[in-house]
């Protein structure tokens, strides 16, 4: 299996975190259509190629991480703290 | 049905018998070749790229092929076209486990893949092609009472649609598999099986040579390294598509592309909820003959069997992420020989010969989308995940059917790919998240 | 049924022969052999919680990935573990967990930041793996390059050992190669069997209770 | 015809078969050879007892004594002998012990072996199923398809017989267990092949600073080198001195490596090691270095598999590492210098040369003929040569799996009439070295594989290889011209392995299966246990031939993992399958429970007697040990905010003190999980789970936390095994809870139903307990430190003898809740049950502005056509219908299905849960449940609970 570098763990085996999938954004359910919200539930996309996506270190520092990874060559782009780009102030010592 | 062909006729339930129009493989013509060693026709024909056919077919495994059969046998429709980007069977129908079974849970599945069974049944004498179906049984295990539990439940909801399946013990499970540890001492005791004789495996290229060959002699124009690009909607309405060869103008496409198909429904510009991830398989050498039966295990994600050449064959889940790789991976043979070890001791002298992978897609419910789609013409027979050969047969007839006549008949009406806009999912995959 | 009197503590790795410390049932036996494994379940066990890298990593004196040995006044002296972003695992003698917890919740109550301090002595098993040879047997059971260049002494890493999720802490011992491993209490027992499997061949024994290595020795 | 070579001349000459007679075919002492002659081993083959040397493989012992059949063919079970006399060997498959398909020119024969040919029968010399050769030209390539179809009930006969014509080994169903291991490692390069370019690159490497793996599938280092002639001896020893000699080398030898995963993760197995069978080690190396050599291709003409036919490396390896004279009268079919060496060697080992055929000068081979094993060659110019060996080197294939793995696609060279690795394609961390690279003298390929190694260890980082430096030259090595020979026309086989002729191949074109991966499948060309290392090539060839395209357009099929056939044992290693116990399991095991296998959980089903166990709830007291239940630590003054997310409850308002239930669920509104969450102080909260959904729970509110609201401040930390969870049940707990507890008041209006406090039992402080009830008895669940809970089990049990206390288990405690009406998630719900139907529905609050779920919940409430969770009594009290069992509507459809189902202790009845639909979801309706059996019994709709519907109990 491939190796997803950690932002905090360094790179590890795949193995070490769970898929989470690609990000989708949650409708407000007090205005959500049916059609809106199941398109929330069920439809991703689904790339061959280049998808930003959410992995999580279970066995290692239990982050959520925004990954952008290549789906036919596993190669990976960025790994980032998903927390901390939506805090960005929350740390600096993200490495 | 409308039916051109004078030759086409259907028995008394709907199983389709020989037709002359196939070149037969006889007796005679075996002695003949047998004895010359030559002569033997093309399975099927090679022919220029038309511009312009009734319905194209994109994607030349089994549902492709086998819609383009039953369309052009059944429905008289003249001029098909099935567009494979590679060789037929490139994608999960020539690289899947074979196995094929009805024992679903949902009433909708239990019925749908029980009428597929019917036709594989006679699918050799319906192609003069022996596809090879080995009714050998098939048994899924049972390690903890919620997984027995769902094995009762799936026997009862067969049994209420007149599929033969029961409930059976640690010991008739010892009498059937010798191989298979059934003491109580181990990590994953055995505590029964949902036992499934009409089961099986099947020579699955057979299958899809037969469909091809069937097809061919049907009139269909099978068209390989053949690869759709674009596919033209005016007016919510399709027009026609582009290909690696050329440009090809249509009213009707069906997408049959498993793995690929949302790349493909995303060109008509429909949205799918489809995800694709691989799905590994693995061979073993040879060994003489000692497992008679399909044996499943789905809390240790195992499937195993043994082919007529001796080799087991051995399957698991899908991978644990999205990927559109299928390169295989390490934890897969490690995963899987542990897990058959843990279940047949005996076999750690046996030795893995090859790996490889298939792409599956996914859906919510495990179960299809099959049917018409918001843009006209536009047909999709996707959503096929793990476990879409067996349903080669009945999908074929189904989608031939619902392109005929521009709705789905019965048997596919719970799969239609707005349900889960309306939130009715059908829910294979409710045996799924309780039997794990 | 035993009629017990005086409470005893027990880890969840089974020993025989026993003796009792500080009021823990631990192992009697003691090995000279050059590879051991001790259980140190009894150590005291404070885990924090706080913001990443702000002001409590900073009164704490440990990054994340990195150990310290960090003297908390009355409480002794503890092995600071940056076990994960925003999370550190203080080691103390037994007995001392209320004194750790009050202390490192004086020292981090300055900060102003959202931090909370929870005693999980019961709640790991926690055992050391000791001798030149530690990094052959974790080989068998860890995909972590153990090489002193990528993991030098006082590394803290989390990850999957024999398939079960542990803290990883080099805290070399006089120059000799020493790991603790720290996981979920429940698997002390199953991770304890997996490394001695993977130890038998290079003659890892069993032995008893050590405590922390003070940062003098 | 003056020569008979066969076995039974040789051994007759010796009277008792091969055992302690002089070995007619061994040479006399030569250098270079790798057996030990002062030492013998005995072993058995096929019954007979047989002499070889340590260092003899079992093929070099047996052909030693004169043996030259080892198998019969897969198809037409046609005798075959030695063709390459290595591992790939697909003539020399045999059984040895317990083990099948041994690679009998690559294992060493050992003291004791009991070597048997497999699926023979009678003997390997009459095998009854040779008949198959008689009607060959019908099992040819399709003929499965075409026959057997008709009549259709006559199938599964034939298909038995089918399965008796495998030709294998076999495994005995009590096999002896192996032992197997696996480690890690992290070596800064791997290098694939040990031949010169491989121990080359690896010292080279090695000198730049790396940590190397050198791994070898043959016996010793060497490559070719071992069987080579004296300067490639000399040069052998100077290159192992050299590999010797550097720090920093891990060699590997009777070691392959066997494939190449993303990101360089490289299984490599090795044998031979001292008290194992096999190791698996998992490398994640900065560089892959693929130096595997050239594996030699055979020629295809008509019979070209009869024993006596081999490799010019076969005659070579036989000779010179094993001092074994392969025949008598040889002809030699040549096209390199490689071949030519060999027309020495035969000669240096006595064989008589008949003829050497040139190919460079157009001279050709066009059959061999004999039945057991080559009596005659038949050349291209019509001459027929008496000869019983006929040693063929026509050229070369490049072992490119490793190298495909990694990416890269093979072109091929017509040049030198091979596949060659496309470098343009190839990922930073592969590199190739040797033979597979190129051509070139022993010089240029070392001086190639010095360059390669540097490189690799520049780009590995190591430590000493300047990481950062500029990019090694690597000098590119020249290409010699090889003539394209892949077959004289003539027939014979493509695919040894499978039986596979050149015909097969013609016959898949003209029917229309004409790509190469359609041919492949069509006749399992390459799919053999060699898999296409020895017939790709001839494949595609004459593939190409029959279509008219060349090769380069017809290209080759997939090579995937493994390299060389993999054991499942080694893949599997030590099984690593984590069990946890609470810390009661001792007592547990000594009491006699029987355990249940709960996910990775280990918990008492019962202690022998589990509706007495019931009836000691209902009756007086009872202890479980509930400890695998989740428990979630939460501290934050945010908690309250985020529980309001989770459940489909309120929980602002939860005082301190105060427990509540809660149902959560999935964004589908799907139920996820339920239990207790109680509060404990300002900020602190303590929430259960199930024990089946902890993990899930914890993973489920980290995400929200951290993705969706990392302005909320809360921490959550699973504790699940902080605590031993113990529950007291039954009319009796609060008088037993009450001797050990000092410093709670249990009376009911100090510590009420639904309420939690903190307090010290048997002497342990900081217990949590909580009063709540899955029993529908007056309850409490404390949670005391882990280390403690085997202590208050023990005080427990003795402080209460006298009040009749007893230990229950799951089972026990299953009834209870069922006759309280209890729902468990995942039995009573499924992966598609929404809150609703769960009987949940006073708790689902969508006044709530927001929860998970929501507004699903809320489409199904308006929808209202939900199943729902009813209670179902059997009217026959005395029948249990088994859970699952389906509840039939009026018409004989399903209607829904009884989800629970025990026999109450307490009410001495049948009682359960059922998912019906909401018309027949009325107290008082009567439903019809369909048995196994196939019988109908009819059972009424109730209310869920079926003890106690007013709570009495439980709120004393
Ligand atoms: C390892 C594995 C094991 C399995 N085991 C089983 C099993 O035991 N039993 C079972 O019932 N099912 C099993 N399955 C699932 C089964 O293989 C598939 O569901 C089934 O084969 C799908 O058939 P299909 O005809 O829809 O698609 P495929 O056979 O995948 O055919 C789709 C075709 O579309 C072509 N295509 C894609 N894009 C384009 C384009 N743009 N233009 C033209 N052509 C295109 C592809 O090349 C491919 O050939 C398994 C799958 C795998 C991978
Ligand atoms: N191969 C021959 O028999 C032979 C004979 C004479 C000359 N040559 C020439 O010598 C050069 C070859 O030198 P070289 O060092 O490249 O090759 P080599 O054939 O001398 O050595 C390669 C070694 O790699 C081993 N190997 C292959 N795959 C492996 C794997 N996956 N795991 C472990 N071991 C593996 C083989 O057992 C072999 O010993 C070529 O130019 C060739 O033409 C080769
Ligand atoms: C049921 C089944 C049995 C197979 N048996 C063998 C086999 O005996 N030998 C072999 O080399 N490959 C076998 N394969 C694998 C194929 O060679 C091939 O790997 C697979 O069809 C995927 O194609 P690809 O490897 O070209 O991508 C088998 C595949 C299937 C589906
Ligand atoms: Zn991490």
């Amino acid at each position: 299996m491939m190796l997803l570098p950690c932002p905090w763990c360094g790179p590890r085996h795949a193995g070490e975190f769970r898929f989470h999938g690609a990000a989708g954004t949650r409708p407000d359910p007090a205005t959500t259509t049916p059609e809106q919200w199941r398109r929330y539930l069920y439809v991703h996309d689904n790339p061959r190629g280049w998808q930003t996506e959410s992995w999580y270190h279970s066995a290692g520092c239990r982050r959520f991480l925004t990954v952008e990874r290549n789906t036919l060559t596993h190669e990976v782009r960025s790994a980032r703290d998903t927390q901390l780009d939506a805090a960005p102030n929350a740390a600096e010592d993200a490495r | 049905m409308s039916t051109s062909h004078g030759t086409a006729r259907t028995n008394g339930n709907g199983h389709a018998r020989t037709r002359s129009g196939l070149r037969g493989y006889s007796a005679w013509s075996l002695l003949r070749h047998g004895l010359s060693r030559s002569g033997w026709p093309r399975a099927w024909r090679e022919h220029e790229l038309r511009d312009r056919y009734d319905a194209v077919i994109i994607g030349g495994g089994v549902h492709g092929l086998a819609t383009a059969y039953y369309l052009a046998r059944d429905h008289g429709m003249r001029h098909i076209a099935v567009l494979e980007r590679a060789y037929v069977g490139s994608g999960g129908s020539g690289r899947n486990t074979a196995i094929l079974r009805s024992n679903y849970l949902t009433p909708e599945g239990v019925r749908f893949y029980d009428r597929s069974i019917q036709l594989y049944e006679h699918l050799a004498a319906d192609l003069n092609f022996n596809v090879m179906f080995s009714q050998r049984g098939h048994l899924t295990l049972a390690h903890n009472d919620a997984s027995l539990r769902t094995m009762r439940w799936r026997t009862e909801v067969n049994k209420l649609q007149g599929v033969d399946s029961e409930v059976i013990g640690p010991d008739r499970i010892g009498e059937l598999v010798p191989y298979l540890d059934t003491s109580a001492e181990t990590r994953y005791p055995i505590l029964g099986a949902l036992y499934h004789p009409p089961g099986g495996i099947v020579r699955h290229d057979a299958v899809v040579w037969g469909y091809a060959r069937g097809a061919d002699a049907h009139g269909v124009h099978i068209h390989q390294q053949t690869e759709v690009t674009g596919i033209d909607v005016e007016h919510g309405r399709v027009r026609g598509l582009r290909t690696n060869r050329g440009r090809i103008a249509t009213p009707v496409v069906l997408n049959a592309t498993a793995g690929w198909s949302s790349l493909v429904s995303h060109q008509a510009g429909v949205e799918m909820p489809v995800q694709t991830f691989p799905l590994q398989a693995a061979v073993t050498e040879p060994v003489r003959p000692f497992l008679d039966t399909v044996v499943v295990s789905g809390t240790l994600h195992v499937y195993v069997s043994q082919t007529d050449r001796g080799e087991l064959v051995f399957g698991a889940s899908v991978d644990p992420f999205a990927s559109y790789s299928i390169r295989g991976s390490l934890e897969f043979t490690e995963g899987i020989a542990g897990h058959v070890l843990e279940l047949m001791p005996a076999l750690h002298r046996m030795r893995l010969l090859r790996q490889w992978a298939g792409l599956c897609d996914m859906t919510p419910d495990y179960s299809p989308i099959m049917g018409p789609t918001p843009v006209e013409g536009f047909y999709v027979d996707v959503g096929w995940g793990t476990y879409g050969f067996k349903a080669g047969p009945v999908s074929g007839e189904a989608m031939a059917a619902c392109i005929a006549d521009g709705k789905p008949p019965e048997i596919i009406s719970a799969f239609g790919l707005d349900r889960f806009a309306d939130g009715r999912l059908v829910g294979e995959k409710g045996a799924a998240a309780v039997g794990h | 049924m035993s009629e017990e009197t005086v409470p005893l503590a027990r880890s969840p790795i089974a020993t025989d022969p026993t003796v009792v410390v500080a009021g823990w049932e631990v192992c009697a036996r003691v090995s000279t052999a050059p590879l051991t494994l001790s259980d140190e379940t009894p150590l005291a066990k404070v885990l924090v919680r706080a913001p990443f890298g702000g002001a409590a990593r900073d009164a704490l004196g440990v990054s994340f990935g990195r150990t310290a040995r960090v003297g908390l006044g009355t409480a002794g002296e503890v092995l600071l573990v940056g076990s994960a972003p925003g999370e550190w695992l203080a080691l103390g003698a037994p007995g001392t967990a209320a004194a750790i917890r009050a202390a490192l919740e004086e020292r981090l109550a300055g900060t102003g930041e959202f931090v909370s301090v929870l005693d999980l002595t019961h709640g790991r098993a926690l055992v050391r793996l000791h001798g030149a040879a530690a990094p052959v047997v974790l080989a068998g059971v860890c995909g972590i390059d153990l090489a002193d260049h990528v993991t030098p002494d006082g590394t803290a890493l989390r990850t999957s050992v024999a398939a079960v999720v542990t803290d990883l802490v080099r805290d070399d011992d006089g120059g000799v190669r020493s790991y603790l491993l720290h996981c979920e209490r429940s698997s002390g027992q199953y991770l304890v069997d997996a490394l001695r499997d993977a130890g038998s061949p290079s003659g890892l024994e069993v032995t008893g209770f050590r405590g922390l290595v003070p940062s003098s020795a | 015809m003056s020569i008979l070579p066969t076995s039974r001349r040789a051994r007759s000459a010796t009277g008792a078969g091969g055992a302690g007679g002089p070995a007619p075919m061994r040479l006399a002492p030569r250098e270079g050879e790798v057996i030990d002659r002062k030492r013998s081993v005995e072993f058995r083959w096929n019954g007979t007892p047989y002499t070889g040397h340590p260092g003899d493989t079992i093929v070099s012992a047996l052909a030693a004594a004169g043996e030259r059949v080892f198998s019969r063919s897969y198809k037409y079970h046609r005798p075959r002998g030695v063709l390459t006399a290595s591992y790939l060997d697909p003539g020399a498959m045999v059984q040895v012990g317990d083990e099948p398909n041994v690679r009998a020119a690559h294992r060493l024969v050992a003291a004791g072996m009991d070597v048997r040919s497999q699926n023979t029968w009678p003997s390997l010399r009459y095998d009854v199923k040779a008949v198959n050769g008689l009607v060959e030209r019908f099992l040819a390539t399709g003929f499965y398809y075409k026959t057997f179809i008709k009549p259709e009930p006559l199938w599964p006969l034939y298909e038995k017989v089918l399965r008796t014509f495998v030709h294998a080994g076999e495994i005995p169903p009590d096999s002896a267990p192996g032992c197997y291991d696996q480690r890690y490692a992290h070596p800064d390069v791997v290098v694939a092949g040990g031949g010169p370019a491989g121990m080359a690159a690896a010292v080279a490497a090695a000198r730049a600073g790396a940590t190397v793996m050198l791994v070898e599938e043959e016996h010793q280092l060497g490559g070719h080198l071992r069987f080579g002639g004296p300067a490639e001896r000399a040069r052998l020893r100077e290159l192992a001195a050299a590999v010797a000699a550097q720090p920093g080398i891990e060699v590997l030898t009777d070691a392959v490596v066997e494939a190449r995963y993303d990101d360089n993760w490289i299984p490599i197995v090795a044998r031979s090691l001292p008290g194992i069978d096999e190791r698996l080690i998992k490398a994640r190396a900065g560089t892959l270095v693929v130096a595997p050599g050239l594996v030699e291709r055979p020629y295809v003409f008509a019979g070209n598999d009869l024993p006596g036919v081999m490799l010019s490396t076969a005659a070579r390896r036989l000779i010179n590492l094993y001092a074994v004279r392969p025949g008598h009268r040889a002809v030699v079919l040549t096209a390199n210098p490689e071949g030519d060496a060999a027309v020495a060697d035969l000669e240096s080992a006595g064989v008589e040369v008949a003829a050497v055929v040139d190919a460079r000068r157009g001279e050709t081979v066009t059959a061999a003929h004999g039945r057991h094993g080559v009596r005659a060659v038949e050349l291209g110019d019509g001459r027929r040569v008496e000869a019983d060996l006929l040693v063929t080197a026509v050229g070369w294939t490049a072992p490119t799996s490793l190298l495909n793995q990694s990416g890269d696609q093979p072109v091929y060279d017509p040049r030198a009439a091979r596949f060659r690795p496309d470098p343009a394609r190839m990922p930073d961390d592969v590199l190739a070295a040797g033979g597979i690279a190129g051509d070139g003298d022993l010089d240029q390929l070392v001086a190639h594989a010095d360059a390669v190694g540097r490189e690799a260890a520049r780009r590995a980082g190591a430590a000493g290889g300047a990481g950062a430096g500029s990019a090694v030259a690597v000098p590119s090595l020249a290409v010699d011209e090889h003539p394209e020979l892949f077959s004289a026309g003539t027939g014979g086989f493509v695919d040894l392995s499978e039986d596979v002729s050149a015909k097969d191949i013609t016959t898949a074109v003209a029917e229309g299966y004409d790509s190469v991966e359609l041919a492949k499948r069509y006749t399992t060309a390459t799919m053999g246990p060699t898999q296409g290392k020895l017939e790709t090539v001839n494949t595609v060839a004459i593939l190409a031939a029959a279509t008219g395209r060349s090769i380069a357009e017809t290209g080759t099929t997939t090579w995937r993992p493994m390299y060389a056939p993999i054991t499942l044992g080694a893949l599997a290693g030590r099984p690593h399958q984590p069990v946890r116990y609470s810390p009661m399991q001792p007592w547990h095991e000594r009491h006699g429970a029987v355990p249940l296998v709960a996910g990775q959980w280990i918990r008492p089903e019962h202690y022998g007697d589990p509706a007495a166990e019931v009836t000691a709830v209902r009756t007086g007291v009872g202890i479980i040990d509930v400890t695998p239940i989740g428990k979630l630590d939460l501290q934050g003054p945010d908690v309250a905010k985020l529980l309001e997310l989770l459940y489909v409850n309120k929980w602002q308002k939860l005082g301190i003190g105060r427990v509540r239930y809660g149902v959560m669920c999935a964004e589908d509104g799907v139920v996820l999980d339920d239990g207790v969450t109680g509060r404990l102080g300002e900020q602190h909260y303590l929430m259960s789970t199930t024990s089946s959904g902890a993990a899930t729970v914890w993973e489920w509110v980290e995400n929200w936390l951290q993705t969706a609201h990392p302005d909320w401040r809360v921490h959550v930390t699973p504790v699940t095994t902080a605590y031993a969870s113990i529950n007291i049940a039954g009319p009796r707990s609060r008088d037993l809870l009450a001797r050990l507890t000092t410093d709670v008041d249990l009376s009911a209006e100090a510590f009420g139903y639904m309420n939690v406090r903190t307090g010290t039992v048997a002497g342990i402080a900081d217990c949590v307990l909580w009063r709540i009830g899955f029993t529908g008895e007056l309850s409490y669940e404390i949670h005391v430190p882990a280390s403690y809970g085997l202590h208050v089990w023990q005080r427990l049990l003795d402080a209460g003898a006298d009040l009749g206390v007893r230990p229950f288990g799951v089972e026990a405690q299953r009834v209870l809740r069922l006759e309280k009406g209890h729902a468990i998630v995942g039995q009573d719900t499924d992966g598609l049950t929404q809150a609703f139907s769960a009987g949940v529905d006073e708790l689902i609050k969508l006044d709530k502005p927001d929860f998970l779920g929501k507004p699903e919940l809320v489409w199904q409430h308006q929808r209202g056509t939900h199943p729902r969770l009813v209670g179902l009594q059997p009217l026959d009290g005395s029948i249990v219908p088994p859970e699952a069992s389906q509840i039939l509507d009026r018409a004989g459809g399903i209607a829904g299905r009884v989800t629970s189902s025990r026999m109450s202790p307490t009410l001495g009845r049948a009682i359960g849960l059922a998912q019906l639909d909401p018309e027949l979801a009325v107290v008082g309706t009567h439903v019809t449940v369909r048995l196994p059996d196939g019988s109908d019994v009819t059972a009424e709709v109730t209310e869920r609970v079926h003890v106690d519907p007013q709570g009495e109990r439980q709120r004393v």
